[in-house]
């Protein structure tokens, strides 16, 4: 057993792959000699070579393209976009194309990639290093967006997207990509892609959210407990294809739900959860469903980031408005 | 091609009219060989035509025509070998012909069905890409597929002139050229990108010039000279599979249709542009040539239009018998597992289905 | 009064801002001598000059990005975008700049603009031609997204996009571009960037939508008066900001809501009204909220779009089902 | 800066230790200009060195130094006319400062606070610009109002070598040829983006080249000559005026300093590399040059860094001192009217910050 953080265990499931296939190859801007500006990739261009972890040009759209053409010939290509910030000139690649290629082609071609780059607030990092937009990947037909939130979820969700045979988005939480280490087996063992991780059970209130919230939620579920309120929580972390009926079960329980996100509000992937809820298990419902989440601005420069990133706090005071609410 | 003159070479073999300007190398003076470069002409033209028609009429959708480009298509199609992949763009169904894709199955992507890119006889081939530029990019993560795989094998990609001003078109050819990757760029200057003339497009003096910036060589050749076009693609192909560097093809023709069959060209073409160019197009041309060098007949000629047109004929009838998609096939291909999600709106999609009925 | 379809509508817009301010240009493809690929623009080059009226080179991104510098001093770009599908290319500078520039300076500068993009399917097109991502916009802080679904709306809420200190995405429902004609004054009159429009009044069940669904939404609630059931047709138009008390006021009163959207289903904007109206508005809710959506599905090549976008059967199924819950 | 010609022309003044090449044309050769150049290149790197320090205590964020690389905004700043607009990338401070945007204003924008980018002294020019490149569409465009407005003025625009490898160059090159619009883009060409070095970015013989692409004159400088850069870059403006035209030059330079504070360039940058590139820095280079021609002496440069020195701490204890944003402000620019969501979320947002209290 291993003692890893998570930019360990991502740096390791990567190992373990490019190891494991040799049809695997990691590309992107200073990824190769420097290791990646994270470090996530640290070591494996020395162990593995030039020709599978290369350093590329600066031009985001045509990484992801090329990785699409690498893809669609039995490569298994896993570029990786130095923050999620700089994904937006790929975004036409990946929707038009990566999503894509398998249905246009009725199977004939294929699309098994990984697109990792780090996401969210936290870091005091300048303008669009602090970003959360999972869900306009999440509205695109053709993807998988997962989110890790623990070491251990990176790793084996990490080795999971790779083998997968379909592209997906891996967004890692860089806020903690250093916050506390776990013991992780390195045997290549694959987390599901379709299911929900109930971190913490409860039968008051269920608590959903994802990626570097996972740390706040848990706070707030612990002082909670101590005002006598027992919340579920839930890591979502597959946000699509979404695991709803894990989040329906937990809610048919207790009733009351509150979503924790970093994103935007409008339209962010809370929103998609509530709908869900509210299509499909509104009877059970105590208490309005309530989104935590940054606001419907810009992420502020980091003086005031604190302020946009949904707090502990704040959580707390979604949970027991909801539960006086009767 | 060299890198350091800024003198880009023309490249012809035909002049205008279609009389030999300089001998043929030997090995490609052959009558069979020549005549079948004409035939994949003819066969694309007729095609075109038949396709035209067959949108007029409501058979088919909204249908880009290559009329006057078929020596590209052509072209292309003879020079690569098998195992090259070609990652094409819209006007090169005479590339795709040769290269075993299906007169029905073009028939079927331009009738809106998705199987037409599903090639029966065509494995690693792109299929069409609407988004302007992008498969340029493919292309160059195809090229490092084939250099990783050790293979001596081409990626083959095309695009407009309009194309040219995208990003994605330099991003590629920059790549290409940084990571030194076996892929041969060729540009049909077609000289509108719809209503758009080249010389709003760029300041740039030729589209070749345009490969400096990527420290790639390239060459200008007479689009509509099927001689020019095939010997310059074998041998950027030769060069190519030698050096394991990029090249790029500037090939000049003229778009004698409309852009689309959506488009109405007069609004914006003159009429007499598009007679000059009708003078040098690529069909004509050539058959003098045939008619001149390899004393080929009005006979022959007839014959090999009356089995071309057959042959578009029959895929016609092929394409309006092709059975409908099964309903709700377009959940099946979009994972290759169908997620929880999906499944249950393809069955909500399918029980709407029955409802109806 | 003249009698237009909502193409010549939208070109009357245009001519009307570019004959009331001289700082407005209109640039994009094909714009120019073509008049647009569907004629929104024609005539206008002849009317305006080539200096107002601009054929550009063939680049979304710079079309996007020169708009935001343009806007930056003093001008009103309007450029447009030929399909929706091609506006991928644009996103980083729409989200990174476009939506940022007014926060970015403490409103040093700003940047007035409208992306017009025509969108949606049911025209036969080829791939790519008939998508709906109203929704990633609608995520983004710092836009407002508009959409007309009649004559007199585009007219009218084309001059307020242009008239709005703010960039605007301005999407237009290509299906119904001339699908009947409607009295319009030209008089440059704007209507309300934050309000949605009540089409119809009713008191059993509401249904949301907007843009060309407007039209399967007011057969069905024609198709259901004559059921026996009542319903209350609302036109977001205005996606974001979203007007959600016009939504909540016509939910308190009916107790249901049907939302109807041609968009793919997970994370569309369906999503964040019924996750407000989950927030808001749970108590009055007397069945679940259901969207009548486009599928998870990239959209079906021409063939099988009339299967992707809901019809008004399917929206009558969903109001009946909802009628039935209690 | 012939178009045609594919030998990129070099600009130098100076060679390596600071000894003048040629002779000035005499309307610079005065020394009270002479040493407002070098006085903007002092007070940069002061600032710099400063900023680096205020990183590392943790008074600011991550900082992107510009040491080796100053006379390339001092050039800017200085040859620019004040109706023109420069549109920086995140190493042009120099020029930044000398169009007027404050010392405490840079910190603050380093520090995380909008507010450094609304200037207070400077009403038209951009704020620094993130996304790599995109900032070079923004120019096209900002050069297209200049020429509607029917100004004499120029949009200058700089990025650094990696951003060569982006479309959104490319594109806005193209545009700004194909459209005519006078624009000057400047590329620092400090030969490393982040760990990647040049050679990776590009086969093209040197960035220059990547202008011919656009139909764009271009020429190289040695980016550490201030005197070569100060001369090109006021030609090329002089020539934008004079044709409308917009041109590149591409400035070589060396990057002396880690990529960002964040970075730590001993992972990828020898030590020879880094001492070769500081034998050819542009301060001492310059004070040499003032110290043979115009009898600069070391007392009149103690005494100048000193006073530049000064102005720095000023500037520090300045932004030290500046009140914090009002709680709630990054809610109150999204649009110039709050709408009634953002109305409610920042409500919600203040009423939590009251129970906080
Ligand atoms: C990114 C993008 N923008 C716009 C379009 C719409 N469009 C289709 S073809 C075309 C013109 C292309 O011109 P060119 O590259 O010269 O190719 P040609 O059609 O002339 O062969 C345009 C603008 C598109 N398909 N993709
Ligand atoms: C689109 C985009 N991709 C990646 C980054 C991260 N990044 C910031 S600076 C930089 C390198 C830029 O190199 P260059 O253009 O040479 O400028 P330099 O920093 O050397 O002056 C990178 C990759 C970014 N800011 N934007
Ligand atoms: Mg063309
Ligand atoms: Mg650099």
């Amino acid at each position: 057993m291993n003692e890893w953080t998570m930019i360990e265990a991502i740096n390791h499931a990567l190992a373990f792959q490019l190891r494991e296939n040799p049809n695997t190859i990691i590309l992107g801007e200073d990824v190769g000699v420097n290791g990646g500006v994270f470090r996530a990739t640290e070591g494996l261009q020395q162990k593995f070579g030039e020709q599978r972890v290369i350093d590329t040009p600066l031009a985001e759209s045509t990484i992801i393209g090329m990785s699409i053409g690498m893809a669609s010939q039995g490569l298994i290509p896993i570029p990786e976009i130095q923050f999620m910030g700089f994904i937006y000139p790929a975004i036409d690649q990946i929707l038009g194309h990566a999503a894509r290629l398998r249905n246009r082609t009725r199977g004939r071609l294929s699309c098994p990639m990984v697109i990792r780059a780090p996401f969210g607030g936290g870091i005091h990092a300048p303008e669009h290093h602090s970003e959360s937009t999972e869900a306009i990947f999440a509205h695109i037909p053709g993807l998988r967006v997962v989110i890790p939130s623990s070491p251990a979820r990176a790793y084996g969700l990490l080795i999971a997207a790779i083998q997968d045979p379909d592209p997906v988005i891996f967004l890692e939480p860089k806020r903690i990509y250093r916050d506390g280490k776990q013991a992780i087996e390195d045997n290549g063992e694959a987390l599901p892609l379709d299911t929900c991780f109930t971190l913490r059970e409860g039968i008051d209130l269920t608590l959903v959210t994802w990626g570097a919230m996972v740390k706040e939620t848990l706070q707030a579920a612990e002082q909670l407990a101590a005002k006598g309120i027992d919340a579920e929580v839930i890591d979502v972390a597959t946000i699509k294809p979404l695991d709803i009926d894990t989040i329906i079960d937990s809610v048919n329980k207790t009733g009351r739900c509150i979503i924790v996100h970093e994103a935007a509000k409008t339209c962010g992937v809370g929103a998609e959860i509530a709908a869900l809820l509210a299509e499909k298990n509104i009877t059970s419902l105590l208490a309005p469903i309530q989104r935590v989440s940054g606001y419907d601005t810009v992420m502020p420069m980091f003086q005031n980031e604190h302020f946009y990133m949904p707090s502990t706090e704040r959580i707390i005071n979604a949970a027991t408005k909801s539960m006086e609410y009767r | 091609m060299n890198k350091n003159s800024l003198t880009i070479g023309r490249s012809n073999y035909l002049d205008n009219n279609g009389t030999l300007l300089k001998a043929l190398p030997d090995s490609l003076n052959k009558r069979k060989f020549l005549i079948s470069l004409y035939q994949t002409m003819v066969l694309t033209r007729l095609f075109d035509e038949t396709a035209i028609n067959l949108q007029r009429t409501g058979i088919i959708g909204t249908y880009a025509s290559c009329r006057g480009q078929e020596a590209i298509g052509v072209a292309i199609g003879h020079a690569m070998l098998a195992d090259d992949v070609f990652i094409p763009y819209y006007r090169d169904i005479a590339a795709q012909f040769q290269r075993g894709v299906l007169l029905e199955e073009v028939l079927q992507y331009w009738g809106g069905d998705e199987r037409g890119s599903n090639f029966s006889q065509q494995a690693n081939d792109f299929p069409l890409c609407v988004p302007i530029a992008t498969q340029l990019c493919h292309a160059v993560g195809i090229a490092f597929a084939l250099k990783y795989q050790s293979k001596p094998n081409v990626a083959v990609v095309t695009c407009g002139d309009g194309a040219t001003s995208k990003g994605d078109f330099y991003e590629a050819l920059n790549m290409a050229g940084a990571m030194s990757l076996p892929t041969l760029f060729v540009i049909n200057n077609n000289q509108w990108a719809i209503s758009v003339p080249l010389e709003r497009q760029t300041a740039s003096p030729t589209l070749a010039h345009k490969a400096l910036a990527a420290g790639i060589s390239a060459v200008q050749v007479d689009g509509n000279d099927l001689l020019a076009m095939y010997i310059s693609v074998s041998d950027a192909l030769e060069q190519i599979r030698q050096t394991g560097k990029p090249l790029l093809i500037e090939a000049v023709t003229y778009r004698l249709s409309d852009h689309t069959t959506a488009d109405d060209a007069t609004r914006y073409m003159s009429q007499k542009a598009l007679d000059d160019a009708k003078q040098k197009e690529p069909l004509i041309r050539f058959k003098h040539f045939l008619t001149e060098q390899h004393s080929w007949t009005d006979k022959e000629d007839r014959a090999l239009y009356q089995q071309c047109q057959q042959q578009v004929d029959t895929s016609v009838e092929v394409y309006k018998n092709l059975p409908a998609q099964q309903p709700g096939e377009f959940f099946d291909y979009m994972y290759e597992q169908l997620p929880n999600s999906l499944v249950e709106q393809k069955q909500a999609f399918l029980d709407g289905l029955k409802r109806h009925e």
